[in-house]
């Protein structure tokens, strides 16, 4: 009989060639996880190609999942549990293991042939290389194709397929997790292929009771349910968050969405998801390029619709002359940047938040606008509605950061009441703004202007990318009025900063350094922190939701340190921002690695620092 | 969506409110600051004369555009209407038309701004067969930035930028149209206002992306490049009119019309060589769009008779048309419950 | 201008160096990464068989690939190389063909890439009559990012992009290409190794741009597209070769044929209907494009039988080409007197 | 008779409709007074449009010289003399004229219709409205007609074409300018057309007696040869500086020109200077817009040539991926920007520098290049051979600015000695540089990779934007490479700051204020200084033209003031620069307007701080 073992964080891992669907095992591990109510993060990881050569290391495709009995903020820096369904798995993953773990090996795999594929001179499970780890070798092919044998319409390659049901049969037994959520899925989902169906549940019953009955396995680990804040929750990636905060925001604001964009990788997710989203009235359109794109969102915009596009970095390079219209038009519009890591191509299926500098300065002339970043997964969901929020009230365009680990990484989410969400009020203009005329830059307090869209009668208008006249709106050359509308365009924006929620640091007495971050860095930077401070470590942090304009208080919070460090997957580019803006001289942590921070790695940087 | 729009519904570029307008009511008074004597003014003209036929008020009208001379026509409209960054102004339709299927869509730009920078929107928007009528003002230069050579610049044409002439062919602004799968494809004078509002009346009637090439004069650095077509002089020998399911004939008593040749080219002849029985009856209509790509070659730059006049008028699926009912039924019925639904989506759980 | 370097004056696209090559020596060894089955591996090793028959070294030869699947090409070719970005292959080429006349220049990317972002570049190059060589691996769908629509997926076709269907009808690239001026237009097939070579060899004589489609399976997203064209079972009663002088027939037994229509189109009758007489006699040389433009309508995806070969070749200027040796003159005899003379010119000065 | 009085420097403006050849009048003025030894500035403002409606405020056409017997810098804040040949030109201009300045008309052209034309209630010659200033109402029109009565084949049309001509007589008069200077210049542009060639020599000469034998104008004034610098000069513009600047660049660095360019104002002059460049082998191309332009210069950059590309802001926008490319490739490329006034389609014929910030971070990633940027109309020359130094030596684009006032105003240059101008040398890659292998992003002691272009036996490569292998240049996914390459393109264009002259400070004992500049407001702010020293005023400043990488002492000599004022034609992007680098409280003086700045105003900036 097994033990039971008690933990409070567990992160598994689990690789094996990009056609042995780790993606769907690990998925569907995070979602009985998170209905069973562990707090969790999981980040996926594929390959670059879209079919690499089978069995080798670079065909490898994984699945990070960290869960907890309490709350966790990142997919967790190295896994505890491998599950390795072939050589190459094994081998581009082993490295990163601590002294300790355990792996998990299907043992049917390990032929000579895939051996060597994957570059080994020797079976590793055999050369004694592994002695530091708790291996298990389960003959997991074998096994599911015993298990689904006699299913009629079942070849023995679809049943060899099944496997990784069988290595998440493994899993959900190892953590107790409920069998219901994977059963329900795997109905609902092969529904339309009876044969498959049979087989997957029977392979994935075969792995937990693999569990259940040998002896290979001898412990059985008890993760409790995390204590989260009471609600209804769902794991979410940051794309579906996103998708579900735009159409939120449309829904809500009764502006219909123009959702317009060219593939990129990592932004076509939302393309796909929300072009699947017509039962909300999202129309979307696949355009010839990032700059059609842009303008098919700006010219629903002016037709008074909820105008949206996304990309990343190079695409972000091509929309900056129409983003730059758009400012000089004032309308409202969202421009989303799932950044990879760059420059140029770089590595499109890598994270890296550096693309600051580029959306508050990478348009010629001055041309200021509202940038809100995401920070987790789930706070997508509320990124997303801020942007459009900001955009409808200022009457601007608006970037939206992302970024690929967001955009693939899950968490749960707690669902908002639908009445809690911020109203976003369009505001047409409905008629004459100054006496019997209309005066298109006419600004209200908040120095935005009217939005007056076709269809309207008696407010027929023409603007265009010519500076204005102010209030009329008329071309304009004259000095002083550029001068002016220069100003205003900038004032309108700074004047954000009165209309979002300061800064809020998680201070702790005693803290002389702040650890200021924005975008993903808020998990990492988060849980280094608390492992600095579970030694006894004082330090404080804080992060930014919005880089500009950044919150009223920020320089104020960040003056109250004597240290400020600045942690960014990029080469420092808030650091240089807040040095800038407040002169104070921000340290700079950097990783540009294509890969997200570490929280090992935040507490290193803290500890240095104490 | 809003107080005060009309119904959405009721397809672009055509309505029947009871209300009838005038030209007046589409100029918007705003000083036209073209160079004395340029084309743009006519067809200015032309355009704010014709419009009130559409039956729509000013308000249901808009006007896209790009940089450059012919850019600035939106300014002038009393509709509503956005001057544009260069190149840009078929992607801002594609915008707003299929957002808005309730206006009337018109991109406008010149030839630089259609056929050299914002060639791709171009062809896309017309394979695509959006609901957006397109006016490519050709006076085959770069009026705005003074002079340089545009796409449709003759071989040879010494221009700022090329002062040992273009080493580049010009485009055929119509193949290019037709090699892009465009449903309704035509070409006309600015100095012909007749002809020109017979245009416009056929585009604006057509369902789906409507192009249409207007010969524009550009006195300062193109001057007089289409004089033959419209000097009385000249005007009968060089203007083919092509009219559907007419024989297609020309010269002042029709001596002169067109007939196919075996290699799948149109040849001008003599009408009393071939007999009237031969020569071509234009059919605007045809599905295959080969005899109008054959009617385009005819001339190249005005060096030889040129056909004016609507090429081809096909009726083909307009983007978005399929899907604007569902997406406008679905927008106006969907609430806070279904919302509420789609935020419960697949599985969730509870925390108490 | 350089040492190493050969004769810069022998003229793009071919040459006679006595030493002759092997395909292993166009082939650079980097492991390949497309998906197996893909067809982007006949089409490089094609290519890399045919390239030893222009005679120049691998130095001379230059690809130019964009973004995509097919853009990879670029690191298997032991030639020079640039993977650019997305859509610019053809201006990245443009500048190096104009600037080096000695290279053989190939641009090449797939459907999006070409066709998409990239449409603008690839018309002005046909336009221009660049001396490049231009490979458009159409396999209808975004294959590296994933499997969305292109501009060449069928009306209809459900993607991750258009999971209701795309509502767009695609281009027909031949027709674009022809549209736009082009004046080498070709169609090959991945699978069909013999034909492929004859239009790269073609394409390779062609003095100035030549356009070339190859259908190209992506079994991942798009599998057996073209089956039709190259399975045993249906290769004869859908690929209609196209050779110059000859009637175009097709069929197991050459039984069916095509005609040209009355109305300027193009068709398929059974030779026994209509008598071997009345076929069409293929001339890729005719000056004029309708012909070429109406056999690229044949067909649209495929769904019919289906024109391969050489639509069109004909001779016109080649952009670069009537100022090359003053340019180069120039630059080789310019010198320190030259410079110091232009510094000087116009109205001078001393200040003593 | 006439008295003679002697002036340091004088302002003249010479205003009129487009149509009356003012920038001809202007440009003749220009060159004969260069030619007597002069120092002077010009500024040639010209309406927006093609074509402005004659005779109205909006087409007024104006040339403006400001010259002096001793070194200036700026063409002068307020004329001294004004011509005006119609109301429209009056009116646009009287207005910032000082009290006592000299006005001369074009009597015959202030008709009721050109009044009403212009805008005058009444006639401004004639109400009192100008009794602050000396009026000279000269019948020019009548008298050029008259002067040319009876040459064959000229209407009066033609000959009341030439009035600019009489009145650039007048001026010659005036100023004692040499006649054969401009009597040879018609001579040659006039050459073909004999009866108009007679008819502008007699305008001319008219003027010019006019001037010597009537009494209406009463004063001439000398201002003497100004006591430049040793050697030969001419007068130069901005645009045929920089391509003067490039051709030298080609010649001796042996690269052959291509130059790829979408027509732009005010860009596009340079593209037409350069079309006409064949005997030196520039080869040019208009391609089908921006991005195929920059692409097309990299093309041309990959097969071993020099590749320039040239627009302005939204040009740039455009540029961007391909620039981003050109980082990632580290090949040779040199991308002008001639700013104008911004945002968007903006106030194109204005001046405006406003795209530093794009110009260091308009892409997306980390992409360093370096930027340099132009002071002085003949600072344009060294700064494109500048750019062609850093960009061969050191395989990067290089972004040079430029703007709008530099391209088009003019001033004396000391034409340099060809021998002296610096070395570029190509260095091409010739064979293997590891052994037998070559490896095409081995670097040099600059971080420099090798040029190797095609046709070279042996050392055929493939490049992309993918990131690369640290040396051999093969795609990479690999986390720490992704690190290392980031780092070393930083560190090669940092390493710059060691290559490059000093910042080099104009200081005065007891100054404690330094003012810092770049780009086109050198003039305005040494003139400013200037004046403030001639107040005994004390105050020091300093000139970027490395705006990336910043001189190796920036930041000691910034610190070693107690205050920095930084002075630009935006909202402070110079400012916020030195701010996050050296974290100095530089305080910003921006001027808005689509105007140059004036050496008055900078005057003001530094009184107001002493
Ligand atoms: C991105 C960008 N590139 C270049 C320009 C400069 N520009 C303005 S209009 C124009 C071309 C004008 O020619 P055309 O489109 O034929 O119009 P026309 O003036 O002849 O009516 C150009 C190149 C610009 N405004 N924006
Ligand atoms: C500016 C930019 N936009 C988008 C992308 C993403 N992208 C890469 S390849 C590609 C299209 C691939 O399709 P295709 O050109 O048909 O080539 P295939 O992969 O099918 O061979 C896209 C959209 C990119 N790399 N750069
Ligand atoms: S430059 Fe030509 S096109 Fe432009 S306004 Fe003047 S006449 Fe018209
Ligand atoms: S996705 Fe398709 S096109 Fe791309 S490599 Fe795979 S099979 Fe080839
Ligand atoms: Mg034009
Ligand atoms: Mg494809």
């Amino acid at each position: 009989m097994s033990r039971t073992v008690d933990k409070d964080r567990v992160v598994i891992r689990i690789a094996g060639d990009s056609g042995d669907g780790m993606q769907l095992a690990g998925g569907r591990f995070a979602e009985a996880t998170a209905v069973f109510g562990n707090d969790l993060v999981t980040a996926p990881d594929y390959p670059a190609e879209v079919r690499a050569p089978t069995g080798t290391v670079r065909g490898v495709s994984a699945f990070q999942i960290h869960f907890a009995s309490r709350d966790i903020l990142t997919p967790g820096d190295t896994p505890n549990v491998l599950v390795a369904m072939n050589p190459a798995a094994l081998k581009s993953n082993v490295d990163t293991l601590e002294s300790g773990s355990t792996i998990v090996v299907n043992d049917d795999a390990f032929t000579k042939r895939n051996l060597v594929k994957a570059g080994y001179d020797s079976n590793p499970l055999e050369d004694g290389s592994l002695t530091e780890f708790q291996v298990h070798r389960l003959p997991m092919t074998s096994m599911t194709v015993r298990a689904t044998e006699g299913i009629e319409g079942v070849s023995s390659r679809d049943a060899a397929r099944a496997k990784n049901l069988f290595a998440l049969g493994v899993l959900s037994w190892m953590y107790g997790r409920p069998l219901p959520v994977t059963e329900e899925w795997i109905e609902q989902k092969f529904a339309k292929h009876g044969p498959i169906l049979t087989a997957n549940l029977a392979a994935f019953h075969a792995g937990y009771n693999f569990g259940e009955t040998t002896e290979l396995l001898d412990v059985q680990y008890r993760v409790k349910p995390a204590a989260l804040p009471a609600g209804t929750y769902r794991n979410v990636d940051g794309t579906t968050a996103t998708a579900l905060g735009l159409i939120a925001a449309s829904v809500t604001s009764g502006l219909p969405m123009l959702f317009a964009s060219y593939p990129i990788t990592p932004a076509s997710e939302l393309l796909h998801e929300l072009a699947r989203q017509r039962r909300f009235g999202v129309r979307v359109i696949q355009a010839e390029d990032e700059i059609a794109a842009a303008n098919m969102a700006l010219g629903a915009a002016f037709g008074g619709q909820l105008g949206v596009t996304a990309t990343s970095g190079p695409g972000m390079d091509l929309k900056a002359e129409t983003i730059g219209l758009a400012v000089a038009l004032e309308l409202p519009m969202v421009i989303i940047d799932v950044q990879r890591a760059g420059p140029s191509t770089g590595m499109p299926t890598k994270p890296e938040s550096s693309d600051l500098m580029m959306a508050l300065y990478g348009r010629h002339g001055e041309s200021p606008l509202p940038v809100v970043a995401a920070a987790t997964p789930a706070h997508c969901f509320d990124a997303a509605l801020e942007a459009v929020r900001l955009a409808v009230d200022y009457r601007t365009p608006v970037i939206l950061l992302s970024d690929a680990f967001l955009a693939n990484s899950s968490e749960p989410w707690l669902i908002p009441n639908i009445d809690e969400l911020p109203r976003i009020d369009p505001r047409f203009a409905q008629g004459p703004n100054l006496d019997d005329d209309f005066l298109p830059y006419l600004r209200d307090e908040r120095l935005a202007r009217p939005w007056a869209i076709p269809g309207t009668i008696g407010l027929g208008h023409r603007i265009g990318g010519l500076e204005k006249e102010d209030g009329t709106g008329n071309i304009s050359y004259e000095p002083e009025n550029h001068a002016r509308m220069t100003s205003l365009r900038a004032e309108k924006v700074e004047g954000i900063a009165q209309d979002i929620a300061p800064l809020e640091v998680d201070h702790e007495d005693g803290a002389e350094l702040l650890v200021l971050g924005w975008g993903s860095s808020y998990g990492p930077i988060k849980a280094g922190v608390r492992r600095v401070r579970d030694r006894g470590g004082k330090v404080a942090c804080a992060h930014l939701f919005h880089l500009n304009p950044l919150p009223a208080n920020t320089g104020e919070v960040l003056r109250s340190y004597r240290r400020v460090l600045v942690a960014e997957t990029n080469m420092g580019q808030l650091s240089r921002l807040v040095r800038a803006e407040f002169l104070i001289g921000a340290e700079s942590f950097t990783k540009l690695e294509g890969e997200p921070m570490l929280a090992a790695e935040i507490e290193h940087e803290i500890l240095e620092r104490l | 969506m809003a107080v005060n729009t009309h119904n959405h519904m009721s397809g672009n570029g055509s309505g029947s409110d009871a209300a009838t307008f005038t030209k007046q009511d589409f100029a918007s008074g705003e000083e036209t600051r073209w160079c004395p004597g340029c084309g743009d003014y006519a067809v200015l003209a032309a355009v704010q004369e014709f419009l009130p036929e559409l039956g729509l008020p000013p308000e249901r009208v808009v006007f896209l555009t790009g940089i450059g001379c012919a850019g600035r026509f939106a300014y002038y409209m009393n509709t509503y209407g956005i001057h544009g960054i260069h190149g840009r102004a078929p992607a801002l339709a594609t915008g707003l038309a299929i957002s808005r299927p309730d206006l009337s869509v018109w991109a406008l730009g010149g030839d630089g701004d259609m056929l050299s920078i914002g060639g791709n929107h171009l062809i896309h928007a017309l394979r695509r067969n959006m609901p957006i009528k397109i006016l490519v003002l050709n006076n085959q230069v770069y009026g705005l930035t003074k002079g340089q050579a545009s796409p449709t610049s003759a071989f040879g044409k010494v221009t700022k930028s090329t002062p040992f002439g273009s080493e580049d062919q010009p485009f055929n602004p119509l193949a290019l149209a037709l090699g892009a799968g465009a449903s309704f494809v035509a070409r006309t004078v600015d100095r012909d206002r007749r002809h020109l509002t017979q245009v416009l009346r056929a585009a604006a009637e057509h369902p789906g992306a409507a192009f249409i090439e207007i010969y524009q004069n550009c006195p300062i650095f193109n001057d007089e490049a289409y004089a033959v077509l419209t000097d009385k002089d000249t005007k009968d020998a060089f203007q083919i009119r092509l009219e559907h399911g007419q024989p297609i004939r020309f010269g002042a008593d029709g001596e002169r019309g067109v007939v196919q040749r075996p290699d799948g080219s149109v040849a001008i002849v003599e009408v009393a060589d071939v007999g009237e029985q031969d020569l071509l009856v234009h059919d605007a209509h045809c599905a295959d769009p080969s005899r109008a790509f054959a009617l385009a070659h005819l001339s190249q730059n005005v060096s030889a008779p040129t056909p004016v006049g609507v090429f081809r008028s096909v009726v083909r699926p307009v983007h978005g048309e399929s899907s604007q009912a569902e997406l406008q039924a679905a927008h106006e019925t969907v609430g806070p419950a279904e919302l509420d639904a789609l935020l419960h989506a697949g599985a969730t759980w509870t925390v108490n």
